[in-house]
């Protein structure tokens, strides 16, 4: 792999003396799509300003292997010029949208009709142009989040710092930005570094995905492993792995692994040696869920009898809580929830495969 | 006459000139008839800044001023005496009349005798308005209740405002006071105010100018010829012809009085 | 400068011997300026807020008006209220020339359209969107102003600062409408004056330097409450 | 049906010479949670402010069958009073976390022990209880969106008009939260006003939705009326139904109706006559996706031969177009897409229901 | 009252004659105080802008002089320009003593305090993320006080009046400093004090309206400026 772009060693931030952002390492390649998910107030924020040499932090940064200051004074414009920031609010100018579209073109000495052009391209690409003459006072919320993204894209930077940047889009127009951002992306070698809490946008976008736990990167990998893999219970959670199985490893044989739970078995691909402890992780949307008669009980294993202690409804899906001896959240389309007349009560069996359970050994 | 003298016929080498003076000779409007005469004659120009007696003295005294026109003979002297100045000519007066409300309560009217007038003020406890700021004026009525024996400062009627003449007969006026003041700023006032003039024509209500040429050691960026030529301009006849004749056009009568060359 | 030397030697002997005339004078002073700032933001505060606030026909003119007011030359305004008290003025009958009554009158003049004027400027730089939010909050118009002028403190301390500033440091319309008459109206500015005039540029310098630090009292009083209610 | 809460009759708003709102009728039930979804721009935000009486509009307006001036004066205070509302954009006060919560209270008058147990129990509710003392100008993005709905609920008030209120909350706190809400408005009797982009969050929470398109209310419905029934091509594309076939009804008969598109007959559930031009809506999320061995053919109705044209990931559903003669939209989970082994080129075979197709005349 | 309509009329006259000297009386004033602002605005501006953004130790003090500058009495720092400017201050070689480059120092005096603390309090007034996200936008220091100072134009246009107003209408420290020489100090102000003092009332009413029309003028053309750059 090339050199990172960005290279930060024991990043630290304290505010009012807790320690919001504390990241011993992290590495952003060169061209590469980095989603940050974490809860609220975990340091996401933090991290990307930081990134952004607008927060003065403890620890070294270095930008395409040169050094950077992290005070965010004269020595970092250079390096603050070849980015660009979308930020969570976006804070407008009190000029006009155009103006405000041509302001960090104008402040890196762009002129004349190179100036035009590119503003009148990025205007139409996030569908503002006939906002131009407007003050952003007047603009609704996702009018503004579009001049937000329209000010940092038009700089066309090489490093994209976006914090969420589609929160106020409606859906179509998200849709579109996404299948364009990808595009563009493609194209140009573009390094993007993006906070979200929307799970799909991450999953869309990401090559790698790093999950932010108070002002700790809990884990940062491949977006597959990281949904796959989860390092630990709390990461887990947080990417929705509602399903942490308390178990223990009884054998072990060829990479499969065959754990306890609740005294049944499942069987999981892992290297643990039996006797370890270990939490199981299933993803809901890995489980299937079939009716089954009632009294019907099923013996192989990773499949499970129980019955719908409860229904949520989230829209396009349900999610089904089955008992099972033990509860295992199950997400099921709301298309196939009503075919089967499922409601609470109902008797079901639940399925997944030995790749879908994922071993965290604890302590 | 010498008014029609002809222009300096060389520029001198350091033409400007501060006079310190006193306001009363600039606010009735003689300066701006004279001092472009002066400076028509000789080149000088001539920076008036006018102040009370006792500020122009100060500035005199540490040599900020190259020349002082004051009407305050006492402190003059002292002046004089001290060696802060080396020239003193006597140019013109004028004089002071003490003022009242039209009902005398005090009943001075027609006095001629200052010092009774003032004793009869203090005796029946009448509002007397002081300008009490140290000036040629001041220091005059200061000098007057001294000789009638009274101490005014400090007494509940007597009032003092430690500004200007035009500034203390306003304030005379709204308080139905007694005041002493110079007839030319009474004159010019004299529309707006309700107070009369009640005691004058005592010879110790003259007021007396005087222009003093400011010793030149006092500093070695101090102006001496132009002090010296604008000293002798004050006493010219040419000058003198134009102080007595100033005020005549408006109030009918004469404002000043010119005095050169006249014993103290 | 020895003069400056003398003057601080001499305000220092005034204010230690405990001079009883100079505390009566700052006294004063401190009254006069004090309650004309008070007035001025009892009328000022409002009338900005109105102003920045509501859009209504003339609104331009009264804001001109207001801007204009910062630029009332202290002599006219002192000319102006002595016409009007004079007795043959039309309040004549107030008998309120040369006293602290008209000194307070003359100063509000003074100082209300500067109080006017930065409220104005304060209360327009917050976010439109503010006063939706506390209408949304429940809030009657009273106490959305209250809410909104709360939101502007940090400028407002700064306007009754500029107020209390432009007023106790003020000459022109003090001697005009007080006299400077000794023990009832003269202040630390007509003092000045009148010390200067007799040529005491020493006592002059003292009691300028004795104003300056009681403004200095003041702004340093005013300047912590404004940094403190600002975090970082 | 008991009288509406809120009814506005020809409600408009004009900004700038355009009309953003133009509303004939509107009715707010009593207890019920209509969510208003659209476009950006499309008027939403304007319309919950002329409704929570803070934004003038040309019509007329009654609450709880009370006249009320549309001018946000004095007369309003009283309705204020009695809803609350949470802005896209939280715009909080600059004072302390806990003042801001409590702010609503004050100005109603409460006052003392009752005052600060709710404040407590609402910052609690929230998850803010940590931050009271803090400065607003200190938090996060999740955290200060967490404060203006905390200072939103803690009135308790009888109508909630909430502007994209869960926007920056992290997933686990959204469904959380959606959840809260849930019982706490089967609980009480509030009525809630809801503007959102996100499709889940309108089909957990919604009675009714209601559909705002350039100032208008195109369509507005019982939620699985909108969702099923889009009333016109423009309300179906925007809440993502993306197939909307252009056909002829060829027959009809008993509430079914056999439609011509390109060729292909398709069946219906309508009652639209023979020969009436039609468009047939049909969501991607209703139709299934199967592979085909090469070359298999079906005649099936409603089941369609064809071969992916395109994927597009969408997270943890994938976006497949299928072309069938005509392009068709398809949603499958990633996971089955995975199994299927699905590429563009793939031989696929398309089913829908009758039900599942959704006819719209057009002119 | 008759004194105000005899001034009203004067006025008139002495603008309709074309009274060569009264224009010039006019071209002074603006001359001199519009100097001064300019060069306040030059001081003002940037140190209020650093006061307002950046923290250090004893910024509090800073502040507090700075507020106390607003209420710097003219006759005292016409006193201190004077002592300078003399003969034996330390700047008499400058020769500078009653001529109006004098005024324009110390009116620069008088004006900078209030410049800055305006320009202080609305720079604060901004939301402290606007400059995090000007930097973002790839601005150096000096852009980003540039576009600080755009977004704080309404209060800066006050600011800058408060600065004209307040020394075009000051006469004490003109008078001490300039000495109301006629012809060549005398400024409207000035003239005023001096028509007041012999008692010309009508004249003085006649030079304050005048005043009053300029500063008016002025405070229009500014009200314009700042209200139109604001779309409601
Ligand atoms: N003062 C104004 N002048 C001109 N147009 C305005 C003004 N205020 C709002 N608008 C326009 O009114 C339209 C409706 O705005 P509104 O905020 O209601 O949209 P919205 O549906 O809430 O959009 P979003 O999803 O982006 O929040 C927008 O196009 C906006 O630009
Ligand atoms: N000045 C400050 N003083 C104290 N705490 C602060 C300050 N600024 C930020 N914080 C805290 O730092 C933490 C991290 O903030 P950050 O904005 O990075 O969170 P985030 O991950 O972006 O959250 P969100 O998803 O809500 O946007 C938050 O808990 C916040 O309250
Ligand atoms: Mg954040
Ligand atoms: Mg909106």
């Amino acid at each position: 792999m090339s050199q990172p772009i960005i290279e930060g060693h024991d990043l630290q931030v304290v505010f009012g003396g807790r320690k919001v952002l504390d990241v011993p390492y992290l590495a952003v390649e060169q061209g590469e799509v980095l989603v940050i998910v974490g809860p609220n107030g975990s340091g996401k924020s933090t991290l990307l300003q930081v990134l952004a040499l607008l927060l003065p932090a403890a620890g070294r940064l270095t930008f395409a292997g040169e050094a950077v200051n992290t005070r965010p004074d004269k020595s970092g414009l250079h390096f603050r010029r070849r980015m660009a920031v979308v930020f969570q609010e976006p804070l407008l100018l009190d000029t006009s949208v155009r103006e405000n579209v041509a302001t960090g073109l104008k402040l890196r000495g762009t002129r004349g009709h190179d100036l035009e052009r590119r503003i009148s391209l990025w205007l139409e690409r996030f569908g503002i142009a006939h906002l131009a003459a407007r003050s952003p006072r007047t603009l609704s919320g996702g009018e503004a989040q579009r001049v937000s993204l329209a000010r940092a894209f038009v700089v066309e930077p090489e490093v994209l710092l976006l914090d969420e940047p589609f929160a106020s889009l409606d859906l179509p127009t998200r849709y579109a930005l996404m299948g364009d951002l990808k595009s563009v992306l493609a194209r140009t070698s573009t390094t993007v570094v993006l906070v979200t809490h929307d799970r799909d946008e991450a999953l869309a976008l990401a090559d790698r995905v790093g999950v932010m736990l108070s002002g700790r990167l809990a884990q940062i990998d491949r977006t597959e492993a990281v949904f796959r893999s989860p390092a630990s219970e709390e990461v887990a959670a947080f990417i929705g792995v509602e399903n942490v199985l308390r178990g223990k490893v009884a054998s072990q044989q060829g990479g499969l692994a065959w754990v306890v739970v609740e005294g049944r078995i499942l069987e999981a691909v892992s290297e643990l040696a039996p006797d370890t402890p270990v939490l199981a992780c299933v993803r809901p949307e890995d489980i299937t869920l079939s009716l089954r008669r009632a009294g019907e009980t099923t013996s192989a294993r990773n499949r499970l009898a129980g019955h719908v202690a409860r229904i949520d409804d989230r829209g396009s899906q349900w999610r089904v809580v089955v008992d099972c001896g033990f509860p295992l959240v199950v997400l099921i389309t709301r298309q196939s929830g009503h075919e089967m007349g499922l409601a609470p009560g109902s008797e079901v069996a639940v399925a997944f495969k030995a790749t879908a359970a994922h071993l965290i050994p604890r302590a | 006459t010498s008014t029609q003298l002809s222009p300096a016929a060389t520029p001198p080498a350091n033409p400007e000139l501060v006079l310190a003076t006193t306001t009363s000779t600039q606010d009735s409007g003689l300066l701006d008839v004279l001092i472009p005469m002066f400076e028509k004659q000789t080149g000088y120009r001539v920076k008036p800044i006018a102040v009370g007696s006792g500020q122009a003295m100060a500035m005199g005294e540490r040599g900020e001023a190259d020349v002082l026109l004051a009407h305050a003979p006492d402190s003059e002297v002292k002046f004089m005496a001290g060696g802060h100045g080396v020239d003193r000519k006597l140019v013109m007066h004028n004089d002071f009349v003490l003022v009242g409300p039209g009902g005398d309560p005090a009943g001075i009217a027609g006095l001629t005798v200052a010092k009774e007038a003032f004793t009869k003020i203090a005796g029946s406890k009448s509002l007397f308005v002081s300008r009490g700021d140290n000036s040629g004026t001041d220091q005059w009525e200061k000098k007057l209740w001294r000789e009638a024996g009274i101490t005014a400062k400090g007494q509940p009627w007597y009032l003092e405002t430690g500004q200007g003449m035009g500034l203390t007969l306003n304030v005379a006026s709204e308080k139905a006071a007694y005041t002493m003041t110079d007839r030319g700023t009474y004159l010019a006032m004299r529309q707006h105010l309700h107070l009369d003039i009640l005691t004058e024509g005592d010879k110790s209500l003259l007021n007396v100018y005087h222009i003093i040429v400011v010793n030149p050691n006092k500093s070695d960026r101090i102006n001496h010829a132009g002090a010296q030529a604008l000293s002798a301009f004050m006493v010219s006849p040419g000058a003198q012809q134009v102080i007595g004749e100033f005020g005549i056009a408006k109030f009918g009568q004469p404002l000043f009085f010119p005095d050169a060359g006249k014993p103290e | 400068m020895d003069l400056v030397w003398d003057g601080i030697a001499q305000a220092f002997w005034l204010l230690v011997r405990g001079d009883r005339e100079t505390y009566q004078v700052i006294l004063r002073s401190t009254q006069v300026s004090g309650m004309a700032t008070v007035l001025s933001v009892l009328v000022g505060v409002p009338l900005g807020t109105l102003l920045g606030l509501s859009r209504f026909p003339g609104r331009n003119v009264l804001i001109a008006l207001v801007n204009m007011g910062m630029g009332l030359p202290p002599v006219v305004v002192g000319l102006l209220v002595v016409i009007t008290l004079w007795r043959s003025g039309p309040l004549g009958g107030l008998h309120m020339l040369y006293t602290p009554q008209a000194m307070i009158a003359a100063q509000f003049v003074l100082a209300f359209p500067l109080v006017t004027a930065f409220t104005l400027a304060s209360v327009q730089q917050l976010n439109p969107k503010l006063r939706t939010q506390i209408l949304a909050l429940g809030a009657s118009r009273w106490q959305m102003l209250l809410l909104l002028l709360r939101e502007a403190r940090l400028p407002l301390l700064a306007a009754v600062m500029a107020g209390f500033g432009a007023v106790i440091s003020e000459v022109g319309a003090s001697l005009m409408v007080g006299g400077n008459i000794r023990g009832l109206t003269n202040v630390l500015t007509t003092d000045i004056v009148s010390a200067t005039g007799r040529g005491d540029f020493a006592r002059a310098i003292a009691l300028g330097i004795i104003l300056l630090a009681l403004v200095y009292a003041a702004s340093l009083a005013i300047t912590t409450i404004q940094q403190r209610t600002r975090p970082s």
